[in-house]
């Protein structure tokens, strides 16, 4: 383990950003946090968490994945991919991290996805344990310890000190460049995790019980009469699934500027009224069975693939920013209610 | 994706001296879609044209680019060209390279690029271009005139007189307007009176007209040619066909105290009346508001004087269901109310008079049988001051700010005909500007100057003072730049002239558009002044504008003929690019309707299906394609998109903005 | 760089022959002239213009064709417009192929098939129709049951009279909707028609046409004593990426793109009702 | 070489068919030059101009965008280039507003009689987008030439 | 009050003068209301909450629950009786069907403001007043409630509610307020700095169209911005023009529509103050056509359906103040 003292934090992220480009969470102008290119002056936030999660860095909303030049009768593909160049991102917390597992087992599962993969590789995740969690926090209900984040190196940050101690050999091999950091000991976080502990437990949605959601509840779940209630005030909009940081859905859509085609790849949402469109239609006409997916895919079908693992990570970006409140949270727990 | 024939033109070298046609049309052919590209002399030649049709054959083109002059000029030939191939017409673009390229550059590079580019924008259109048919609308082959005044009269005579059936509205129970009121008619001095009457008489025994006197018009809908309106027949409390004209019931109603509206309430009437001696029709009327028995039920003198047995007291107005082809509108105009301009005293004194209540004052017919008196205690007046311009190019606000035109050729007649009859009296016009451009109009003013010897004076009235039974007018005298002191025993007021009050209601149903002052607006002010920009509508007369006799007449038998040319038709073709509603998107929110100008769209409810099986009741724009002219407000108007007009749709337009700026 | 799934290799079409008012095969070849990729009957391959769209369309040909894939596409939406409009000699993009595909050296081994397509229905079981022709040896006897709105909506007319229907082994009912001049054959809906040809059960079936004629279709097997265990069929409409990844084919927690497009109808059961 | 002696601005000029277009030809008929950087598109009236044309034309590389009409009151429909009025005031204000540089936007009426005046509005329209150099704060980077 | 609507609520459907009522539910957390549709005085009594934080304008749920069967209930607060009566102009809402209760309102309480102002984990709000005592995880903080209103209650328009069956509380009157100010000091930098202020704030846009849903002017049966035959389709932005596209062409659509109810940035996940750009519409429309307040009649022409002979010029943007 190895500490730097929270005064030098600047030193830190010179050091890092010497290396790689560098992002961590800090303020922007509308007083949110977000993933900020590191340059001398940009602070870390006091916030909990970053807006838009650190999915942005690794499967960005829009990509250009390949242009075509059609003239007459022929055509030529133009690849046209940026080298990735290798990144840092710093203060990813725990859910965020855990985020990864779930983006992983989409797009990294045969055939790869060349372009997340590629990222995936350039890209260090520096996570960093929650001191402050929110009421609307839930991932303890997945299994994820807030106070002790995976990521390729794991930080904590109290009053005086930062502490980094790296996980993988990518992260041991930035710490090895880093010579601003100093050695400590282990327990040396151990208090802060403590604490951290302490709050996450009188945390009112800590512990959401999750069972029933199993795959042989699949038929039951999905004709349950509460998805016609939960769903009539949805306003269709994406914000849930853009500020989620395991929603990956997306669409390729190609643009013609006049001397060449475009094709770009941008996140798509199960919300929106042409998700599912086909040439003769949708299969989802009304909000209610695009809602209903949203939900059945985080709670039922994706665990049903992936050996019962939630497609949420609980960070509750969609509890703060659902325009009318409604959320996986009171989602699965009507579900219940309904079901009992 | 369509197959496109590239045409360019070289025009003799017009086109072919600033742009290089061969690399054009070359150029051009290997834009997506073009199949066949060449150039040549003259397209629009017989030779061109032949080689149009033959390439469509050869090489089954579904869409046609010429590159040629403006479309202004050829657009309609080539459309014809490709007609006569099978091709529709509205498969053609014109790629303006003339008037708008080589005309305007010099240099043959900047030329050529440039018609490439124009080229490419209008083979860009024709991607999106579907072909369009014109609709067909029949036309009902009668007309409407509304207002009897000699606009409306002429108009109806003439559409008459070309076979078709007319019908005339008249607000007042008899027609002949205004005209009736008049003693004499400028330049020429003829009685009014006999020479509207024949026509009058003309119209009222003419097989092909109906007369809806003392009636309204209550409601229009439909579009041109197929006009479906309601008329108000009010309750004259007299069946037309009973009575005879007799008037004996006129002259034995006990109610005489009431004032007669035909001499501008000059003198009093009966309660039951005909308002002068050649009504048409000939047909008493009972006044509501006067009549004892309709308001107390005592009296019945009428009924019992009437050998016809005429009366109907229980007489209830009337609604009858009419269909028109075409509508004139003849709704005329009537002086302002003067009550803004109390200092020429016109509410203080008797003797300060319109116009209008002069010419009564001096009519046969009149309230004075023709002589002219004082109205306060009938005696001769030596004095007379005639003041110009009350009212009219006002910019206080007051009154209006357009000249009325005729007032300043009535006003000469005034003058000069009381110095004719009375030379011994003085008279006295107080003028801004003498305005009398007209056939014999400015020979006649300086006749009434020179040979009557009515003072002209340049300049205001400021002032009228009733005093001591005369009238005391303080004036400027701007030539002689001094203020005159007149006592005069009448003062004629030449009131600015305004359109009917009805106009605007009346405009409102026929959603015709009107400009501030209330006039009708037409077509175009130059090119099509006797049509409304309605189609179906026309403008016969002053409610389209001041005007004298002899142009109300000619602009009612030009409306005439118009009316003529569209009833000759069986059917109209309709303009083909006209706005369309998608369905699936309209919200049916209104705001298309609100800036359509000629009410072409309309709402209904309709069924959808909606998701689930289940059924869905939604208001929808509908946009009547025989009336749409194809501006396109509605389709910006349009949030949703829902509302594109064929021929330049959202998409086609957006094509062109692409391939220029490609 | 290695290339990435998402993006596509070239093609050019060299035949397009007009099978109906509204269908047209395309054949697609890559542009070195060899064949794009080997694939199994029933799987997909991903077309696109580049500017117009990308779209996913069975492959009809067999995959003992040695040179090239066919494609036969129905004029429905943006991207099958543009294909019926082109000329031989254009180039297309083409990435695939993608799906599980029939079973056909599997399950299907050995058994007497009945094929039941409804219009262009066909496609997806033309491949798999001709390869069994191919590997006649391996599979029993064969019946088709083909129907579609008139005589002139039966893709692939010649060769089922001329090929199909000379083959020993082979039973081809042919069916359309109403009478029309000059059709002998049976007139009547496939779901009836089936009924009526009472086929006996021992038959495994592929079924391919609208939603509305296998809903039919299928009552009408069931009351033959079919089981849905025995009947397959292919949901590609719904595809998107073909990837697995773009999260929008899923019926419940299959993905058609990975687990499908063909499926047997039992597993259809335990998914919602959303297809 | 400066940028501005290279810079060949993208005009698109949006042309109501009965004045502007008929105003435009007539410049053309009496050989009034001006330069070619401007293409006019016709439409039926100022009214049919939709933001949305205008907006497009700016992604996919226009520099300025000037809208020609009837005078107001001399509308073949009347009304229509009233209500363009309106719409291309609030328009011009909201890019205003947004930082989008005065100038790149206009609307001129011009009758069929005025061929002049279509030529010298074009001349000092071009000029005025050639000091004002390519448009960069509308531009889509997708269509970028560069 | 809050006890008051929640009472009348229960009375409406109790008494069967409506069918269902559209109201809003009680969340997780005190703040988190759902606005929803009642069709029991079970669930009323369960889950109907009106609070500060129902600032959830209902009135475009009333396009859909017009059309059901038998008649709804909705509550309004002042700034939504406006949209719901633009609504209504629009013909989107069928009167008939509908029972309208108006809420004296003042003003409605922002949680984004809450936690910016420095509280995190918050457990709950009490109203004192005009102060808020905010209980939370890590300590209780006293904030000024003015500070805390939402930002269109901050700068209220109206404590009128324009269109009401029923009114609970005292009926208010339009007010005088700064809502322009914002705008004024935009129109006042030069057009360098209002770029830079526009591309900062647009760029963070991540088109998740929440501003175009939750907006009772967008009521649209299908967006422009959704339909593939429209030509503009753009799903997500995919360039900083596209944000640019769609936010002036929505605030275009809405002009002359848009009442103010200040809804688009209150969702904006993103804390982008759209709200800005439809009050400059809105402010010019005031100083160029007369002012105008959408929503506030039944009858008055919204001013992009209407004009005068004698209005201004489009070159009066390019004459008139501000810095060039």
């Amino acid at each position: 383990m190895k500490k730097i003292a929270r005064s030098e934090l600047n030193a830190l992220f010179a050091a890092i950003a010497e290396q790689k480009q560098l992002f961590i969470p800090a303020d922007n102008t509308a007083g949110q946090a977000e993933f900020i290119l590191w340059k001398d002056g940009v602070a870390l936030t006091e916030k909990l968490n970053t807006t838009r999660s650190a999915k942005d860095l690794f499967f960005p909303q829009v990509e250009n994945l390949v242009n075509f030049k059609v003239s007459d009768k022929k055509m030529e593909i133009i690849e046209n991919r940026d080298p990735a160049a290798p990144f840092v991102v710093f203060g990813v917390r725990a859910c965020d991290c855990r985020s990864f597992d779930i983006l992983d087992s989409v797009f990294l599962s045969e055939p790869v996805d060349t372009f997340y993969k590629a990222r995936r590789e350039n890209g260090i995740i520096v996570t960093l344990g929650c001191t402050k969690p929110a009421e609307t926090c839930f991932c303890g209900a997945f299994g994820i310890d807030a106070a002790n984040p995976a990521g390729d190196v794991t930080c904590w940050l109290d009053g005086e000190t930062l502490y980094w101690k790296s996980n993988t050999d990518k992260g041991k091999a930035l710490t090895a460049a880093l010579s601003v950091l100093t050695d400590c000991d282990e327990n040396a976080v151990v208090a802060i995790q403590e604490n951290t502990r302490k709050i996450l437990e009188k945390l009112p949605l800590n512990n959401l019980d999750l069972s029933g959601f199993e795959s042989d509840k699949l038929m039951e779940l999905f004709n349950n009469p509460a998805w016609t209630e939960l769903s009539e005030s949805c306003l269709g909009c994406g914000t849930c699934t853009f500020v989620c940081p395991t929603c990956q859905c997306y669409d390729v859509q190609d643009f013609d500027n006049g001397r060449e085609v475009r094709r770009f790849r941008c996140w798509d949402s199960c919300m929106y009224s042409d998700f599912t469109m086909m040439a003769h239609g949708t299969n989802r006409p009304t909000q209610k069975e695009r809602f209903r997916q949203r939900f059945m895919h985080k709670l039922v079908y994706y665990p049903s693939n992936n050996n019962g693992v939630f497609g949420c990570v609980g960070c509750g970006r969609c509890l703060q920013k659902c325009p009318i409140h409604m959320n996986i949270v009171k989602v699965a727990k009507k579900l219940k209610e309904v079901a009992k | 994706m369509q197959r496109i024939g590239v045409f360019v033109c070289w025009c003799g070298s017009n086109i072919a001296a600033t742009v290089d046609v061969e690399k054009v049309s070359q150029v051009l052919a290997q834009e997506p879609g073009v199949v066949f590209s060449t150039n040549y002399q003259y397209m629009c030649s017989q030779a061109g044209q032949e080689m149009i049709q033959e390439s469509i054959h050869k090489y089954n083109l579904t869409g046609v680019v010429i590159c040629s002059c403006s479309p202004r000029m050829h657009e309609a030939t080539f459309r014809k060209t490709c007609e006569k191939a099978g091709l529709n017409g509205h498969m053609v673009e014109i790629a303006n390279i003339r008037e708008q390229c080589s005309w305007i550059h010099k240099d043959k590079d900047v030329g050529t690029e440039k018609a490439v580019v124009l080229g490419r924008a209008a083979i860009a259109k024709v991607h999106l271009n579907a072909p369009l048919t014109a609709g067909q609308s029949p036309v009902k082959k009668r007309a409407l005139v509304i207002g009897g005044g000699i606009a409306g009269i002429q108009t109806a005579l003439d559409i008459a007189d070309a076979g078709f059936d007319v019908d005339i509205v008249e607000k007042q129970p008899t027609i002949g307007g205004k005209m009736t009121q008049i003693d004499k008619t400028f330049p020429t001095l003829d009685c009014a009176a006999c020479i509207l009457t024949p026509k009058m008489v003309d119209a009222a025994q003419n097989e092909k007209i109906h007369i809806y006197s003392y009636a309204e018009v209550e409601s229009v809908k439909g579009f041109v040619g197929n006009f479906n309106v309601t008329i108000k027949k009010k309750a004259r409390y007299v069946d037309e066909t009973k009575c005879t004209g007799c008037g004996l019931c006129t002259e034995k109603c006990p109610q005489k105290k009431v004032p007669n509206a035909f001499n501008l309430g000059l003198d009093n009437r009966r309660a039951i009346y005909i308002p002068f001696a050649q009504a048409v029709p000939k047909v008493a009327t009972i006044d509501a508001d006067y009549c004892t028995m309709l308001k107390s039920g005592k009296c019945g003198v009428c009924s019992k004087v009437c050998t016809a047995g005429a009366i109907d007291y229980k007489q209830k107005d009337e609604l009858i269901e009419q269909e028109y082809g075409a509508i004139v509108v003849a709704t005329g105009f009537n002086p302002i109310k003067l009550d803004k301009y109390d200092e020429f005293a016109y509410s203080q004194s008797p003797d300060v008079v319109t116009s209008l209540e002069f010419e009564r004052l001096m009519n046969a017919a009149g309230p004075t049988g023709g002589t002219l008196l004082r109205p306060s205690d009938g005696t001769h007046p030596h004095t007379i001051v005639f003041v110009q311009c009350v009212g009219s190019r006002c910019d206080d606000g007051r009154g209006k700010s357009y000249c009325s035109k005729i007032c300043c050729m009535y006003t000469a007649k005034h003058a000069m005909l009381c110095r004719e009859k009375y030379p011994d009296t003085d008279v006295y016009v107080f003028y801004i500007d003498v305005r009398t451009p007209g056939k014999n109009f400015d020979e006649f003013y300086r006749r009434a100057v020179e040979e009557y010897g009515v003072h002209y004076v340049k300049g205001m009235v400021g002032k009228v003072v009733p005093q001591d039974g005369k009238l005391k007018v303080q004036a400027s005298d701007l030539l002689g730049d001094r203020q005159l002191h007149i006592d005069a025993d009448m003062v004629v007021l030449a009131a600015a002239i305004e359109p009917d009050e009805t106009a605007r209601p009346l405009a409102t149903k026929l959603t015709a558009s009107m400009d501030t002052n209330d006039f009708f607006t037409e077509a175009h002010p130059k090119l099509r002044p006797v049509e409304s920009p309605t189609a179906g509508i026309f403008l016969s007369g002053a409610c389209q504008g001041p005007k004298d006799i002899p142009e109300t007449v000619a602009q009612a038998s030009a409306a005439a003929a118009k009316v003529i040319g569209l009833l000759c038709k069986d059917s109209l073709t309709c303009n083909p690019c006209t706005a369309q509603p998608d369905e699936l998107m309209c919200n049916g929110c209104s705001s298309c309707e609100k800036v359509c100008p000629y009410g072409a769209i309309t709402y209904a409810d309709k069924e959808f299906r909606g998701p689930n099986r289940t059924t869905l009741i939604r208001r929808m724009a509908q946009v009547n394609p025989a009336v749409c002219q194809g501006c396109g407000a509605c389709t910006v108007a349009c949030p949703s998109g829902a509302m594109d007009l064929k021929g330049f749709s959202n998409k086609q337009i957006m094509a062109e903005v692409d391939a220029i700026c490609r | 760089m290695r290339q990435d799934p998402l993006i596509p290799m070239l093609g050019e079409v060299t035949m397009i022959r007009t099978d109906t008012p509204d269908v047209k095969t395309f054949r697609v070849v890559g542009i070195d002239g060899k064949k794009p990729f080997e694939h199994i009957p029933g799987q997909c391959a991903m077309l696109s213009i580049p500017g117009v769209g990308e779209a996913l369309f069975s492959i009809t040909s067999s995959p003992t064709e040695p040179d090239y894939v066919d494609f036969s596409i129905k004029k429905c939406g943006c991207v099958t417009t543009w294909l019926h409009s082109m000329d031989v000699g254009q180039q297309v993009t083409i990435r695939g192929p993608y799906g599980n595909g029939f079973p056909v050296d599997t399950e299907l081994a050995g058994k007497d098939l009945l094929f039941i397509a409804g219009g262009i229905g066909l496609a997806p079981l033309h491949s798999v129709i001709n390869y069994c022709r191919h590997y006649r040896d391996r599979y029993g006897k064969i019946d088709i049951v083909y129907g579609s709105r008139s005589k002139d909506d039966l893709v692939d007319y010649p060769e089922i009279i001329d090929e199909w229907c000379k083959e020993d082994g082979i039973n081809v009912h042919l069916t359309i909707d109403n009478p029309q001049e000059g059709w002998d054959g049976h007139v009547g809906f496939v779901p009836n028609f089936v009924k009526e040809l009472a086929f006996d059960t021992s038959k495994t079936v592929l079924m391919c046409g609208p939603p509305i004629m296998i809903k039919f279709t299928l009552a009408g097997l069931q009351e033959l004593g079919f089981d849905k265990s025995q009947v397959y069929t292919t949901f590609e409409l719904k595809m998107k990426c073909a990837l697995g990844k773009c999260g929008r084919c899923n019926i419940g927690d299959k993905y058609v793109c990975k687990d499908g497009p063909v499926f047997r109808l039992d597993e259809m059961d335990e998914l919602p009702d959303e297809y | 070489m400066s940028v501005n002696e290279q810079f060949q601005p993208t005009i698109v000029a949006f042309c109501c068919n009965w004045c502007s277009y008929a105003g435009a030809d007539l410049s053309g008929t009496n050989r009034l030059q001006y330069p070619a950087n401007v293409k006019i598109i016709r439409i039926p009236c100022s009214c049919r101009l939709n933001p949305m044309f205008i907006l497009r034309a700016f992604q996919r590389g226009a520099d300025g965008v000037i809208l020609c009409g009837c005078h107001p009151g001399d509308c073949h429909y009347t009304t229509g280039n009233y209500y363009a009025r309106r719409r291309m005031t609030l328009l011009f204000s909201m890019l205003d507003f947004m930082g989008i540089e005065r100038g790149r936007t206009r609307v001129e009426w011009v009758s069929a009689a005025e061929g002049a005046k279509f030529a010298a509005t074009m001349n000092e329209f071009v000029e005025t987008i050639t000091k004002l150099g390519p448009n960069r704060r509308l531009e889509d980077l997708r269509c970028s030439k560069e | 009050m809050q006890q008051r609507v929640k009472e009348k609520a229960l009375e409406l459907l109790r008494n069967g003068t409506v069918d269902r009522v559209i109201g809003w539910k009680t969340g997780e957390f005190f703040y988190d209301l759902t606005p929803a549709v009642f069709e029991t005085a079970e669930e009323i009594e369960k889950d109907f909450v009106f609070s500060g934080f129902s600032g959830a304008n209902l009135s475009k749920y009333a396009i859909a629950q017009s059309r059901a069967a038998g008649k709804t209930a909705i509550f309004l607060k002042p700034c939504d009786s406006y949209s719901f009566q633009q609504l209504l102009k629009e013909h989107r809402i069928l009167r008939e069907n509908i029972y309208i209760v108006g809420i004296a309102c003042e003003g409605m309480l922002d949680m984004e403001k809450i936690r910016a102002a420095g509280c995190e984990g918050v457990v709950s709000v009490k109203e004192n007043g005009e102060e808020l005592i905010v209980e939370t995880l890590y300590g209780d903080r006293t904030l000024s409630r003015k500070d805390c209103l939402l930002e269109r209650c901050a700068v209220c328009k109206s404590k009128k509610v324009v269109i009401f069956d029923e009114m609970l509380g005292e009926q208010g009157d339009e007010q005088e307020t700064a809502r322009f100010d914002r705008v004024a000091e935009l129109e006042a930098m030069t057009p360098e700095e209002r770029f830079a202020f526009w591309r900062g704030e647009l760029s963070r846009c991540i088109r998740c169209n929440a501003c175009r849903n939750v907006c009772p002017a967008c009521s649209c049966e299908k967006c422009v911005f959704d339909n593939d035959k429209s030509g503009v389709r753009n799903k997500a932005a995919a360039d900083p023009f596209e944000e640019n596209l769609f936010h002036i062409i929505r605030a275009f659509h809405v002009a002359g529509r848009c009442t103010d109810c200040g809804e688009c940035s209150r969702v904006c996940p993103q804390n982008i103050p759209l709200h800005l750009l439809n009050r400059k519409f809105i402010k010019d429309i005031n100083e160029l056509y007369g002012t105008y307040q959408a929503g506030a009649d039944m009858e008055t022409k919204s001013p992009l359906t209407d004009f005068t002979t004698d209005d201004c010029e489009p070159s009066i943007v390019h004459e008139r103040g501000g810095v060039k």
